[in-house]
């Protein structure tokens, strides 16, 4: 068999089940409940990676979150995934790993030479000459770094997003997560409880089922499924394995990543792979545990060295040993059930190395009754071996130096505990900081955040039986902050904790000669950083823990320093002199173990990325061949393109079709808000800048609105509907805009006015008639409005049947022809554009887009806001004085008209350019100048803001801003271009067509 | 000339597979039922609720009082009106009643200080039914619709996925109603007909009636105090 | 990611609100009558504060009400939260 | 010092086991009077006290900050450098640093890995296109390089873009500036502090100004954490803490402070070796050298110094992400942090004279001030130096906002960068 480091029994793992994966191209076995890790150790592949910078061997370090080294690609073409954790991928059948790295001979592994060249922050030294060569320096830099290779194919799976709301959100389904969950559905409360793992029960799963971890007096397995089924039972609890809660946010919301695919190698039924869950939570309770921390000493990154808690969760999850003879090294008791698991499990613990004197807790005295050595007092001062560590170099302490006495014991094992740090990520995502605790050597999370608690190791209780009673009382605690009683009970018991000895903080093994010279002390694994590089950084001037962080790379990786980083704060800590309290740690930040993109977009993919709003006629569009433009989140035809017609062609036709006979335009999109009140036309002369309240009931009236510095932000037509009773329109991009500014204003600064506002921008399909045959049109629609010129005037309005619809038609143009503009009830909005087509048929009627109706607005010289203002331009540089109140004595915005930059000569004015050669159309966005010969920086006058070519004119003309152009009738600009080609163009006033006006009065 | 035709925004969407269960389930295993009901009347009614001449003629026309409680409906015969602001109610009526009601509604308040806007061409009426109907809103809804927090007699404005919706709850955790603008409504549905395929779906055919509960006194006064 | 206790209608999701920045500042009442300084105070110039600032929130997706609310800008709790025109002693119940 | 930065000392301090580095700055102490005190030790800061010293020969600075040198904005930005501003008077300040960054390793003797490998700002609609065509027109006409480029050739350039006419917003062109790119921020910042060590200046961490101290309407120092320091003159550089010194100093500013976040990935091998920014889509991305891809997100619409914004923003940028790059649906978010911007109203900076005679203030530039150090510190120097602003940062002033002469970039500045 080649899982030759098996164990023969034991483990949570179905070894009636044969699981076949491949890693780097070779195949290996493994069981159902196995992760990658677990099933790679099991067949004793121990180099599974090689080290960024000095590519020496690495091999597994851990069993979880905190794992540096086995960071592997997982799967291939569009389902590939990088960067996956061994220790988190489990097992299936099929599964395909590889790394990059070189696992046999690595040339890079010379660099392991070089070593001594590339301490930290080298880069910063180097690469600076010639200058010219810094791009080919990076691109060699770039090519070394990076771990595994993004997908190149688009991703097939699917995402999403469950949004929740609970009482009691626990975090953490360990012995102290599940009594507190219990506790708090047992009040009643709505409880959702997660855990990152497969299955519930947290540390538990990975101890010995042993007397000592009993709870309640029968097995901690019996215990844990019980708890859970319980829970399932109740109808508000949800219960959420695999998944993990990646950030805690301000006011108790909690992001929570549920795999729902990877696990199986593929997508779960209809085909979610993950699921984002948004949880707002009434109070939390984080029971997130704590990871170990791994002793430093020297080559302690060889393969073979591992925490104390990682070896035993293999042998007692998944059945398996990484090794056959173990040297336990550590500072505390922990790692002595660790001895005791090897024991058991029938591999030969060589030694335990403690750092302290005398070790005298009830485990070590369980170890001594297994006759393992002890070497107490003494350190590992390094490891040996190259692909494998072989044996290891022990020496005595005396204080925190060694006394020159110093053996050696082969293994193929290290298992090194250096104390336990609590999981007070998430206590601290909110801002908090975590506090120093001399006594338990680690830090715990501060005072708790509102609404927030923390129950079990987290807080530094590091006995089961502690655990428990805390997770109960924090539970009760929780469901009573929520509103919920608690129930009677008491809290699940574990056996008294035996006799046990404090940690002895060890952060750094001596070797006996400086930092700098002995041999590498790993902190940061997957940056290579080392006790030497902090000490390198501090000599430097970077003591900050923030600047050694940035400067070393430390906690920098994909594990987050969980695995390094309280060692090297701690070493930094010790090189400058200070306490750990007071060099502090680095920010703790979501997410706590990374989450996919995918998840994070949820179902904002694809076609459902942004919401396409459509007009009542946008199927006919389509049908008739329009191509569409994206105006906000709308979509509008643009030009509609015959057979064989190029873009100019068709603008051409629609154009010349509309001026002479007629055209139409769905207008549908233009904002539109009903005005009532019995402060309307007050309101209304405070928002526009002309008057409203001198307007006749039936009349419409072209409008601007201002900001209060005095700038156009949009336009439109307001309509009087009667007494203090208004329509409005807005730009089609500012509707929403204008609906808050009009809101805000009413509610926050004239509260008393009384004004109601409503959108009806949906309610109304408009379809825009123009041209001179548009009254026949009408006409042949209509028969209860009277079109006759005079008694329909221009800019007024009627009420009356279009094609047996109500409708409310306005004489208004954007053209300049002859125009009426239908709104009718959106759901017959379909029906009455057919009627109008039709109607228009013998004439010739033709449909056209946005860009027709820019072309003929710009022929008139009307502007559009937003293409030709652009925030920073007044009625004045828009020659618009004729919409502005002479008499008013206030609108929002008229102030601001009167600084001294705003009246200073030497502003942007709009004006009209005719291209010299006109059938030259100048770019729109292009630049004028005076002189095109000045050199660069070259002077600029002025910017195109609209132009196109003009079948009714005959030839190009454009829209523009130029300084003082107002006063430049007749001169002559000039725009260069990026060919190095100059365009002229004469400045003429903006109204290209029918200046008087006369079409539109027909 | 042809009487005129009404399109519902939906158009294109559950007429052409009216009645047929979504992804080839049997209605009987689908979690979820999605329906339009189109062309229903939709006034919005802005007035003061201390307005008290203005509450007594609305009380009047409509035979129930306007709610004042935020975030409740209420039903008289033939209509829902539900509170959508201090200043604001959403009043909604089958399809056929539509004119009679506009034209009631603006006699009776034309001497009021009072506004009724006609929004039935602007908007439709979405149906969201099921055992797996809350979760279908879970997924773009950041509203706690658990029966407990949201029974029937709730309502608000909201957004689901990224559009802006009004929601009625008609009954607790099961039956939901979602109006929605019109050009944003063929977005809405497709989402929703996404969301909901875990579950399987069925979609209904259109419908233009109003949904009114048996018994149109309102029982649900009192839960919707109470919350 | 905020949780808003709207004075009409109840906790909601940030997500429904829109922010209406730094509250309380009056529109001069005849602007006309201002200096360019006053003016540009009155436009511009903002309290920023690094601590409790008062401000305004709309419930936009909601009862669309903007209202008032003193925030810290720091822990980003909310301490009060007020309907428009109520003043700070007669509301502020919410904390 | 013989602490210059080459290969050489490298090999020579390798032999001697990297022992005999010294510090790259010192840890000075707070002395009772100086020409000038910057409040402030962001790569702003940092580089106004370098050409104080360098352009002016004013040597006797503090630079005074209350944290860490460099952990403000400077150690949270996405390190998007560029210079293709609409706005003649914003063009020519970016120019100018632009310039400047161009030499600035070797001016250093500091690799801060100015890394020019372009910067694209992608159109989505047909006016997008047009403000595009405008500002590389202007950009071209002010000496700066750029192009537009349509979809097609983005494509070649960036391959995993997608650039699908059946897009939501498909892509319908792009500005390009080769020039442009991105640099190693921590990196800047550390490398203007040793530069202006070097030359005398004082670096004073852990130093927090409590109070700006005057007489009349006149600075004379500053109070800290670590007590009174004395100065002729006084420069503000604290970014999102702006309108906090300005309330010391008893005026008020046109700022507000709003969160902005950004975001890493997972390390991956080279697969993106330009910068992407988009407007209508909302985000922008680049590759770290080291691997992870670099997103940036919108800003936090609250005001707030928490250095930590909204969840439902990192959302919306990895799905304008993954709208812009399907392929990187898989990849991951590692880490996501906040920073804290000085927001004007017309998205410009501010450079110049305060109420307070001798009190200066370098302040306003939001979301995208990294790509500024040299040049900011470059004006912001010779301002201090000569009681004036310089040509370059003369229209920046505060008073704009009284006279309405404003430049408004928001166009060009409408994505956070
Ligand atoms: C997420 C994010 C992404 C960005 N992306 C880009 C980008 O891609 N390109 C770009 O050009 N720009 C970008 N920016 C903007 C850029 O980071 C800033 O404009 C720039 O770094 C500001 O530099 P600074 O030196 O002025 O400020 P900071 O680096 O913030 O320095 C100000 C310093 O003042 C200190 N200080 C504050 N108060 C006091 C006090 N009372 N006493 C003493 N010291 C004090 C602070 O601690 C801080 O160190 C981004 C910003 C953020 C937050
Ligand atoms: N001997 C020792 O020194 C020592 C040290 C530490 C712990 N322990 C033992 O461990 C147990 C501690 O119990 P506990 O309940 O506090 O912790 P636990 O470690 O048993 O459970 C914590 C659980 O939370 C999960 N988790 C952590 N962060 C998460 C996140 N962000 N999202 C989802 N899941 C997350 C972990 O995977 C784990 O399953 C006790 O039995 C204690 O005796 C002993
Ligand atoms: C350009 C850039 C690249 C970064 N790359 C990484 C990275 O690879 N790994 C990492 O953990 N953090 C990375 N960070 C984030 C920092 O760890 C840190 O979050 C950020 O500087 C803000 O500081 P704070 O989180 O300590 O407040 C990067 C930051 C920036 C600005
Ligand atoms: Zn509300």
């Amino acid at each position: 068999m080649s899982q030759t480091h098996r164990l023969s029994q034991g483990g949570g793992i179905d070894r009636a089940r044969e699981l076949t994966f491949t890693f780097n191209g070779r195949r290996y076995q493994g069981h159902p409940g196995d992760t990658l890790a677990s099933a790679l150790l099991a067949n004793g592949v121990s180099v599974i990676g090689r080290s960024f910078k000095y590519h020496r061997p690495r091999g597994i370090v851990g069993a979880g979150p905190e794992e540096p080294n086995a960071i592997f690609q997982v799967g291939t073409g569009a389902t590939t995934r990088p960067d996956q954790r061994a220790t988190q991928v489990e097992l299936f059948d099929g599964l395909v790993a590889s790394t990059s790295a070189r696992l046999g001979f690595d040339p890079l592994s010379v660099n392991n030479m070089f070593a001594r060249m590339l301490p930290a922050g080298f880069y910063y030294k180097t690469f600076k000459w010639p200058a010219t060569y810094w791009p080919r320096y990076e691109e060699k830099i770039r090519a070394v770094a990076g771990i595994g290779e993004s997908p190149i194919e688009p991703d097939a799976d699917r995402y999403d997003h469950m949004n929740a709301h609970c009482d009691v959100l626990v975090v953490g389904g360990g012995p102290a997560g599940l009594a507190a969950a219990q506790r708090a559905a047992s009040a009643g409360a709505r409880v959702i409880l997660v855990d990152e793992n497969p299955a519930f029960g947290g540390s538990l799963l990975s101890g010995r089922d042993a007397p000592d971890n009993h709870v309640d007096g029968r097995s901690n397995r019996d215990w844990i499924a019980n708890t859970v089924a319980e829970l399932a039972a109740m109808p508000d609890v949800r219960l959420l394995t695999r998944t993990t809660a990646f950030g805690n946010y301000d006011h108790n919301f909690i992001g929570l990543m549920e795999d729902r695919g990877d696990y199986l190698g593929q997508p779960a039924a209809h085909g979610v792979r993950h699921r984002l869950w948004r949880v707002r939570a009434r109070q939390v309770v984080l029971a997130t545990g704590a990871l170990e921390r791994p002793l430093v000493f020297g080559n302690n990154d060889r393969p073979g060295v591992m925490t104390a808690s990682a070896v035993s969760i293999y042998i007692n999850r998944y059945g398996v040993t990484p090794g056959y003879r173990a040297v336990v090294f550590t500072n505390n008791d922990s790692a002595y059930g660790t001895a005791l698991d090897l024991h058991a499990a029938g591999i030969d613990v060589a030694a335990v190395v403690d750092v302290r004197r005398r070790p005298s807790g009830a485990l070590a005295a369980a170890v001594r009754a297994a006759k393992i050595p002890i070497h107490d007092g003494c350190t590992l001062i390094k490891a040996r071996g190259g692909r494998r560590v072989r044996s290891v170099e022990i020496g005595r302490l005396s204080g925190e130096q060694l006394t020159g006495d110093r053996w050696k014991i082969s293994c193929d094992l290290v298992a090194s505990s250096g104390g336990w740090s609590p999981v007070v990520h998430l206590h601290c995502h909110i801002g908090s900081k975590p506090v120093w605790d001399d006594q338990a050597a680690c830090f715990l999370p501060g005072a708790d955040n509102p609404g927030q608690t923390s129950a079990g190791s987290v807080t530094g209780h590091f006995n089961l039986r502690d655990c428990l009673a805390q997770g109960f009382e924090r539970g009760d605690a929780a469901a009573a902050a929520a509103g919920f009683e608690p129930t009677a009970g008491t809290a699940p018991s574990a056996p008294a904790a035996g006799e046990t000895m404090p940690i002895r903080p060890f952060w750094l093994a001596p070797s006996g000669a400086p930092i700098s010279r002995g041999p590498k002390q790993f902190v940061d694994f997957q940056n290579d950083t080392s006790a030497a590089d902090i000490a390198l950084a501090v000599r430097e001037g970077y003591e900050s823990v923030e600047h050694v962080k940035r400067y070393t790379a430390l906690g920098f990786g994909t594990d987050q320093g969980k695995l390094g980083n309280i060692n090297g704060m701690a070493i930094l800590a010790a090189t400058l002199g200070k306490s750990i309290a007071e060099t502090g740690t680095t920010t703790f930040r979501p997410a706590y173990t990374p989450i996919s993109f995918g998840a994070l977009a949820g179902r904002n993919a694809g076609h459902l990325f942004d919401p396409e709003r459509k007009t009542a006629m946008h199927e006919w569009h389509a049908a008739h061949g329009a191509l569409f433009e994206n105006v906000g989140q709308w979509k509008r035809p643009w030009y509609y393109p015959k057979d064989g017609e190029s873009m100019q062609e068709s603008l051409d036709r629609e154009c010349q079709t509309t001026r002479t006979a007629a055209g139409v335009l769905d207008a549908s999109t233009l904002g539109k808000i009903e005005v009532h009140g019995a402060d309307a036309d007050r309101f209304l002369d405070l928002i526009y800048t002309g008057a409203r309240r001198n307007m006749k009931t039936g009349t419409c009236r072209y409008g601007l609105m201002l900001h209060e510095d005095g700038m156009i932000f949009d336009d439109g037509v307001t309509a009087k509907l009667g007494d203090n009773h208004y329509f409005l329109t807005t730009t089609t991009g500012g509707a929403a805009g204008v609906m808050n500014w009009l809101e805000a204003w009413h509610q926050t600064e004239w509260p008393d006015m009384d004004v109601f506002f409503t959108s009806i921008t949906d309610q109304w399909a408009t379809i825009a008639v123009n041209g001179p045959k548009s009254r026949e049109v009408l006409q042949a629609l209509c028969n209860d409005i009277d079109f006759d010129r005079d008694a329909f005037a221009f800019m007024t309005f009627r009420e009356g049947t279009v094609a047996g619809v109500a409708a409310r038609v306005f004489r208004i143009s954007f053209t300049g022809e002859l125009a009426f503009e239908i709104n009718v009830d959106a759901n017959h909005g379909r029906y009455v554009w057919e009627a109008v087509m039709a109607a228009g048929a013998p004439y010739g009627i033709t449909v056209y887009g946005t860009e027709t109706m820019h072309i003929l607005r710009a022929e008139k010289g009307f502007i559009v806001a937003g293409q030709d203002t652009d925030g920073s331009m007044t009625p004045m540089d828009m020659g618009m004085q004729w919409a502005v109140g002479k008499k008013k004595t206030d609108f929002i915005g008229m102030r601001s008209l009167a600084r001294p930059d705003i009246v200073a000569s030497g502003r942007k004015q709009f004006v009209g350019l005719l291209p010299t050669d006109g059938t030259v159309v100048l770019p729109e966005g292009a630049q004028l100048v005076d002189d095109p010969q000045a050199p660069l920086p070259m002077p600029m006058v002025g910017h195109v803001s609209s132009s196109y070519h003009s079948v009714t004119l005959g030839h190009s003309f454009a829209l523009a801003l130029v300084k003082d152009g107002q006063s430049r009738m007749g001169e002559t600009v000039y725009s260069p271009q990026p060919d190095g080609s100059v365009i002229a163009a004469t400045i003429a006033g903006p109204v290209f067509y029918d200046r008087e006006g006369a079409r539109q009065n027909v | 000339m042809s009487e005129p035709v009404m399109e519902s925004p939906l158009i294109g969407r559950p007429h052409s597979i009216q009645g047929q269960p979504a992804d080839g389930q049997s209605a009987a295993q689908s979690g979820v039922s999605l329906g339009e009901r189109p062309f229903l009347g939709h006034f919005s009614l802005r007035g003061k609720a201390d307005d008290e001449a203005l509450m007594a003629a609305c009380s009047r026309v409509f035979g129930i009082a306007l709610p004042k409680t935020p975030n409740t409906w209420v039903e008289g015969e033939g209509v829902v009106i539900g509170w959508m602001g201090p200043t604001e109610w959403l009043v909604l009526v089958a399809a056929e009643t539509r004119h009679e009601w506009l034209i009631s509604l603006r006699e009776a308040l034309a001497d009021q200080h009072a506004g009724v806007v006609d929004l039935s061409g602007g908007q439709t009426l979405i149906t969201l039914a099921g055992e797996h109907a809350r979760d279908v809103l879970a997924k773009g809804s950041t509203l706690d619709l658990h029966p407990r927090e949201a029974q029937a007699g709730f309502c608000t404005r909201s957004t689901l996925a990224k559009s802006a919706i009004f929601l009625r709850v008609v009954e607790a955790g099961e039956r939901f109603e979602i109006v929605v603008r019109r050009s944003f409504a063929d977005y809405l549905w497709q989402w929703l007909v996404d969301a909901s395929e875990e579950y399987g779906c069925e979609i209904l055919p259109a419908d233009a009636t109003l949904a009114l509960s048996a018994s149109a006194d309102n029982d649900f006064d009192e839960a919707v105090n109470a919350s | 990611m905020f949780q808003i206790d709207c004075p009409w209608c109840g906790p909601r999701d940030q997500q429904e609100f829109s922010y209406a920045g730094e509250g309380g500042i009056q529109r001069p009442q005849d602007p006309s009558a201002t200096t360019d300084a006053e003016w540009a105070d009155y436009l511009f110039m903002r309290r920023n504060p690094r601590g409790m600032h008062h401000e305004q929130w709309r419930h936009v997706h909601g009862c669309g009400q903007f209202f008032q609310v003193t925030r810290h800008t720091v822990t980003y709790r909310i301490e009060s939260i007020r309907r428009m025109g109520e003043s700070a002693a007669a509301g502020g119940e919410s904390s | 010092m013989n602490n210059r930065y080459s290969i050489f000392s490298l090999a020579r301090n390798a032999l001697s086991h990297h022992e005999k580095w010294g510090r790259a700055w010192r840890s000075a102490e707070p002395q009772p009077e100086y020409d000038v005190v910057i409040i402030g030790a962001g790569g702003h800061g940092l580089a106004t006290a370098y050409y104080l010293a360098r352009e002016h020969g004013i040597t006797n600075v503090a630079v005074v900050e209350k944290g860490w040198l460099g952990g403000g904005n400077t150690a949270r930005n996405t390190t998007i450098v560029r210079s293709n501003y609409l706005y003649d008077e914003s063009a020519h300040l970016f120019e100018k640093s632009l310039k400047l960054w161009e030499g600035l390793s070797q001016e250093l003797n500091y690799n801060v890995m100015f890394s020019q490998r372009g910067v694209y700002n992608l159109g989505h609609t047909l006016q997008e296109m047009r403000d595009i065509h405008r500002r590389v027109n202007a950009n071209r006409l002010n000496g700066i390089d750029g192009e537009v480029v349509n979809a097609e050739q983005i494509k070649r350039a960036v391959p995993y873009l997608n650039t699908s006419p059946n897009a939501r917003y498909p892509i319908l062109g792009s500005s390009f500036q080769p020039r442009a790119g991105t640099a190693r921020h921590d990196g800047v910042a550390w490398g203007f502090a040793r530069a202006a060590d070097a030359r005398g200046v004082d670096i004073i961490e852990n130093c927090e100004v409590t109070n700006i101290l005057r007489d009349g309407g006149r600075v004379t120092g500053v109070e800290t954490t670590r007590g009174t320091i004395k100065a002729k003159k006084v420069g503000i550089v604290v970014a999102g803490h702006s309108g906090v010194l300005a309330d010391m100093a008893g005026f008020r500013l046109p700022i507000e402070s709003h969160p902005l976040q950004a975001l890493v990935s997972e390390p991956v091998k080279p697969i993106l070796d330009t910068v992407i920014m988009s407007n209508a889509v909302h985000g922008y991305i680049s590759q770290s050298d080291k691997g992870e891809l670099v997103i940036g997100a919108g800003i936090d619409s609250y005001t707030g110094y928490g250095q930590r914004g909204s969840f439902n923003i990192i959302e919306d940028t990895l799905a304008a992400i993954k709208e812009l790059f399907p392929v990187f649906s898989r990849m991951r978010m590692l880490r996501h942090w906040g920073g804290i911007v000085d927001i004007t109203p017309d998205a410009t900076p501010i450079i110049g004279k305060t109420p307070v005679e001798n009190l200066f203030i370098n302040c306003g530039w939001g979301t995208g001030g990294f790509k500024a150090t040299p040049g900011s510190g470059w004006v912001f120097a010779h301002t201090l130096a000569t009681g004036e602003p310089h040509p370059i940062n003369a229209a920046f002033s505060l008073d704009r906002y009284t006279t309405g002469y404003l430049v408004d970039e928001h166009g060009a500045a409408g994505v956070a960068h």
